[in-house]
């Protein structure tokens, strides 16, 4: 045996163990654990792979629905039920640290990580979103991490071959030098084709598949469970990921091939932490024991320690375990796909996972006590300090502008708000010939065919399956969350709601990505508390259970925390095709309607608390956002689906950053018909009837609950009626010209915008600061 | 009419391909495995987009050598009819079935979006059903679709009027502004002298359902169906 | 042995990595800088002696490692 | 004076492009091919003597050429 340090407190901590956790686990192992088990501890103990801060509070979410086939836990990601027995399973998961670190791969390798956590379930992931978070543009270094994410992004699921369909980016400075990178994949099934990552059946083989283990990642998942520091990133550094998209498609299809052979008794992805979680985990789903052997992992450095091999996070592997005397077929299919596999090991009876190497024992822990009892710790929490001052912000704080009209183009320039082209042309939208709906819109849609189903057994006749159309979002304005944690979250989780309700989308269920700083300071796991409280809330009232997620805690800069960033995607299903409405404006003449109040008048800042304007025009990030009535917000969606399904609506787009007026330029300009060449399509508005004394807060305010949206001229009317008979506040506002201005009046106030201009600081900020160098 | 669609183990535009064909259009079509010799009764072959064998080096480079390339190679000496997209043009090129090179982009970014297309000529089998003067608007999505090829190939590509598609604006001009990727020509699309080979970087199979409200595509692929036989009832 | 081959564009072939990088150079104040080309440099660890491990190289290097219509190649063989 | 940046991948970091070239040298026949790496060469044509463009070229590799995180480099200058 190779001579191994011996454990002492320093190496305990080192670890990122406390002494009663080492307590712990020496009650657990029954004796002093060697120095290779302390590793095994010490990453399966990770925020990252326990939740041991946040397990207690993650309970509090609505995890069920008629539709939930595998629930939040249970497996390495949800399934939702679609219908004709189909399923969908989909999951969002972060990979900040490492992009921190090196951007390209940090970023691309989490792009790898989530794909895998769904095809592990026997999905074929169809369709992959994205979440990111960034400091301030003008700041070059960030320049160089944005760049660096979006292309590792770009690269993996270029060539994997799976379309990045919709995404959110946000740059705030509180974000500076800890960038969030939250990756969320998709992917489709039968019903019968569920796999499950439980070691089942004693005696079975033990599969790995994939690439050589290095020693890349080592011990990612406890990297990602501290503080982003100089010491941390400079450890990492050194054992960076390196992601093979190309593998990863070979793995996926191999999988799926032997996944319909029958011949697969469990399958898991070697994520964070491995091959350590990856066979504890099986072996504690399996109420079973695993054995294997390093000796047999193929490994790509030569003198791997055993500790090394067991927390390596190289990318693209998978355990399999197979039915006893099936092993030629795994043999088969992946030397079809030009994989490298090694039988490594077996299935037990004894609870115990076992390590050898060369046949010598150099682990034994239980498993199950290792995979779940994990320590579990009800944080102290303390209303921020902060707080008592951004609430202080009156109405009267906030001078009127001078110019009102000039903020609009501000907006628009402002690289939270202005168009995120540079991002997603560089990402194949495409492929798959499935997008309904391209990035540019609220919410994605794609089409799913029946040639997007995991293969049937070989001798199985093709079943008939129709297609399916479903639409996804990511949102999360963190400012309105470190304003507010309770109000922000419950208004995230409306907002993805609402935008899938805007494309046509009844929404199915979510999955969270819980952003925030370190949760042993008592005011930021008050963030983290009253986040999750508003998040389960929405999701109750929106009936879209949570099927899975992931908490990425320690996300903080010298500075200070992150601001509080809880990321919600969401999945909806559109019922039928003719349902699939985009946000733009369509035809001269068309109708433009208001669904939902112009102004919240019992909001004393008027929707102006922690708004875009506020930033912008006068540098404050203040306030008390708009609060955020769940009834209200059923009562819209409900609404527009049901116009929607009438077929009357034409466009419908919500009003989120940058209020009304934002929201209007949008359905003017964000139409393109091919590179560089938009379609503008102006329109004529008057707010008059809008009882308002602040004009910046009309135009400008952010109230949530808001779309706009148009129908013929003919049907308009009596569209204003159903809502109203709906219960929802609606007005007729304006009518689509056509023309290449955005004419608002409000009061006595005329204001004219010329949609060239705006299109172009919309359109082209991001990429002008970005090619800058 | 029966179609081939070449299966490399990092194609990912096969499925889309075989769909337009087979679902779309109603002609037969089939999957080959990028391990097989023998191409079997067909009457076209489409190599599709993706990342044949990982392109890590350069695109196409080796996916050249595999067995089924081979096949595509004595099917194209024959005068068999072979249309590359993306990828597929990129690996025709290395083959050596089409003059010239792909090469990266000029911004060195990966672009995905719509483009308009003027149609160089219309006669080719790839280009024989489009309406005189119809400005195609087609999607692409690709790292390098930077067309080069030298001063000698490209004289003998505009003699002997090889050049099938160019990047354009929206009003047909063929400006370099209209260039998505810095290509020579803004060439998007070629022949082989003999017309019965021809790679485009635009993805005509992302473009040829109306449900996806975008059909133009649809025109290439009726081109090369109108050129085989009668056209049989379409699905 | 270790071999390695070093792959350049042509000189009449249009290089924009290299036109990138010299941008880039330049904006980032570093002066003096020229033409900037980017190529490839691969090492590859190969059996044999140096005459065989040339030939096979030269082989490959024509036939799959570089593009001669866009490439050129040459070899250097480490002892 | 033409200098020349040479980054290879570090050699513990995984090098997809080398492993496929590895492979492909083994597919098409060619015997004896051990560990491939791929690397980027780029030549830059600079003014001033060759101390000024070493200590030039030094600190933009660094920062900007090579991505210190996953590659090594060498300048070779050339007279
Ligand atoms: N990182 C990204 N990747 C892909 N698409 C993106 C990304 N960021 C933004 N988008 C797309 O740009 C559009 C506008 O995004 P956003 O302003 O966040 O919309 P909303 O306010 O409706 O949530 C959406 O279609 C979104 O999917
Ligand atoms: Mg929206």
């Amino acid at each position: 045996m190779y001579p191994a340090p011996a454990i002492t407190p320093e190496l305990i901590a080192e670890h990122g163990l406390t002494p009663e956790e080492y307590e712990r686990i020496q009650e657990i192992v029954g004796r002093e654990p060697n120095f290779t088990e302390l590793g095994i501890f010490s990453v399966m103990w990770s925020e990252h792979c326990s939740y041991k801060n946040t397990r207690a509070l993650l309970k509090g979410f609505p995890v069920e629905s008629p539709r939930v086939l595998v629930g939040a836990g249970e497996e390495n990601a949800g399934i939702l039920d679609i219908g004709d027995d189909l399923a969908i399973s989909f999951k969002i998961e972060s990979h900040n640290h490492p992009s921190a670190v090196e951007p390209f791969q940090g970023a691309a390798t989490g792009v790898g990580g989530i794909i895998r956590d769904i095809f592990t379930m026997g999905a074929r992931p169809v369709c992959a979103i994205n979440s990111l978070r960034f400091g301030e543009l003008d700041n070059s270094e960030v320049r160089r991490l944005f760049r660096g994410v979006v292309s590792g992004i770009a690269h993996y699921g270029n060539c994997f071959g799976i379309p990045t369909v919709a995404g959110e980016v946000y740059f705030d400075k509180s974000y500076e030098g800890n960038p969030l990178v939250n990756a969320f994949a998709l992917g489709v099934l039968r019903h019968d084709q569920i796999a499950r990552g439980a070691a089942k059946g004693v005696g079975n083989p033990v599969f790995y598949v994939g690439p050589a283990t290095g020693r890349d990642g080592l011990a990612g998942a406890a990297f990602a469970s501290q503080d982003l520091t100089e010491e941390s990133a400079e450890q990492q550094r050194s054992a960076v990921q390196v992601g093979d998209p190309f593998m990863e498609k070979l793995c996926m299809e191999a999988c799926l091939e032997l996944l319909a052979t029958g011949a697969v008794a469990g399958i898991q992805d070697m994520g964070a932490a491995g091959l350590t979680c990856s066979t504890c985990e099986t072996a504690a789903r399996g109420g079973t024991g695993i054995e294997i052997d390093l000796a047999k992992v193929p490994q790509r450095s030569p003198g791997m320690t055993p500790y090394e091999i067991l927390l390596s996070e190289s990318q693209e592997r998978m355990l399999i375990i197979v039915h006893k005397g099936r092993e030629e077929e795994v043999k088969r299919i992946f030397d079809k796909w030009d994989l490298p596999w090694a039988e490594v090991g077996k299935v037990t009876d004894d609870g115990m996972m076992v390590v050898k190497n060369h046949g010598e024992v150099v682990a034994t822990v239980p498993a199950a006590k290792l995979a779940d009892e994990a320590p579990l710790y009800h944080r102290d929490s303390k209303e921020p300090e902060y707080l008592q001052k951004t609430r202080a912000l009156q109405l009267a704080d906030v001078p009127a502008l001078a110019k009102p009209e000039a903020a609009l183009a501000k907006l628009l320039g402002w690289p939270s708000i202005a168009s995120k082209n540079w991002v997603y042309r560089q990402y194949d939208h495409m492929v798959r010939a499935g997008t309904a709906i391209n990035p540019g819109s609220d919410a994605a849609v794609i089409r799913v065919k029946a040639d997007s189903y995991p293969p049937l057994p070989i001798d199985e006749p093709q079943d008939d399956i129709p297609d399916k159309y479903l639409a996804m979002s990511v949102d999360c304005n963190g400012v309105q969350v470190y304003l507010d944690p309770y109000e922000g979250s419950k208004a995230t989780v409306a907002e993805a709601a609402r935008n899938l309700v805007c494309s046509g989308a009844r929404p199915l269920g979510a999955t969270d990505n819980l952003n925030f700083g370190n949760p042993h300071n008592p005011e930021l796991f008050w963030q983290l508390k009253e986040s999750v409280r508003g998040l389960a809330e929405a999701c109750e009232a929106f009936g879209t259970p949570v099927t899975g997620g992931n908490v990425s805690l320690y996300n903080q800069n010298p500075a200070g925390a992150i601001d509080p960033t809880p990321t919600v995607g969401m999945v909806g299903l559109v019922e039928k095709p003719e349902h699939i409405t985009s946000q733009w404006f369509k035809d001269e003449g068309d109708a433009i309607l208001l669904l939902g109040q112009a102004v919240e008048s019992d909001d004393p800042l008027l929707g102006l608390g922690g708004s875009a304007l506020l930033q912008v025009e006068h540098g404050r990030k203040e306030g008390t956002p708009p609060p955020c009535d769940l009834a209200k917000e059923k009562t819209l969606h409900d609404a527009l689906l049901g116009l929607i399904e009438t077929g009357v609506v034409k466009s419908a787009h919500d009003c989120a950053e940058g209020g009304l007026a934002v929201a209007l330029a949008e359905c003017a300009i964000s139409e393109l018909t091919a590179r560089q060449t938009p379609r503008l399509t102006g329109a004529e508005i008057d707010l008059s009837k809008a009882e308002c004394e602040r004009l910046d807060a009309l135009l400008y305010g952010e109230a949530h609950g808001r779309v706009i949206i148009t129908t013929s001229e003919a049907e308009a009317g009596a569209a204003v009626d159903r809502a109203k008979l709906l219960g929802v506040p609606s007005a007729r506002i304006g009518t689509v010209t056509g023309s290449d201005t955005l004419d608002v009046k409000a009061g006595d106030n005329s204001l004219s915008w010329n949609l060239s201009d705006l299109h172009d600081v919309w359109w082209n900020t991001i990429a002008r600061v970005m090619d800058k160098k | 009419m029966k179609f081939a669609v070449l299966q490399f183990p990092g194609s990912n535009c096969d499925q889309d391909c075989v769909h337009v064909l087979q679902n779309v259009l109603g002609h037969p079509t089939r999957l080959l495995w990028h391990k097989e010799s023998v191409l079997g009764d067909v009457d076209a072959v489409l190599v599709p987009g993706g990342f044949s064998y990982g392109d890590y080096l350069r695109t196409g480079s080796i996916a050249r050598f595999s067995p089924v390339m081979q096949a595509v190679k004595e099917f194209a000496d024959q005068g068999g009819l072979v249309l590359g997209i993306c990828n597929g043009f990129q690996i025709l090129c290395e083959a050596g079935l089409l003059p010239g090179a792909l090469i990266r982009n000029r911004s060195l970014q990966f672009r995905c979006e719509h483009v308009y297309l003027k149609v160089a000529t219309q006669d080719s089998p790839f280009t024989q059903a489009i309406p005189e003067g119809k400005l195609l608007r087609i999607p692409i999505a690709h790292g390098e679709g930077n067309y080069f090829c030298d001063a000698a190939t490209l004289e003998e590509l505009e003699a002997k009027d090889q050049i099938l598609f160019q990047y354009a604006d929206r009003d047909g001009d063929v400006t370099d502004h209209a260039n998505p990727n810095g290509s020579l020509k803004n060439i998007a699309g070629i022949c082989n002298t003999a017309r019965n080979v021809a790679g485009m970087m635009p993805h005509p199979e992302r473009a040829a359902e109306p449900a996806l409200n975008e059909d133009d595509g649809r025109l290439i692929f009726e081109s090369l169906i109108a050129g085989l036989n009668p056209a049989p009832a379409p699905a | 042995m270790k071999a390695k081959v070093i792959i350049t564009p042509k000189p009449e072939v249009l290089d924009p990595q290299g036109k990138t990088v010299q941008t880039a150079l330049e904006h980032m104040g570093c002066t003096g800088v020229g033409e900037v080309r980017v190529g490839k440099y691969i090492e590859i660890e190969m059996d044999g002696d140096a005459d065989t491990v040339k030939a096979k190289l030269s082989e490959y290097a024509d036939k799959f490692l570089a593009n001669p219509n866009i490439e050129d190649y040459r070899l250097k063989l480490e002892d």
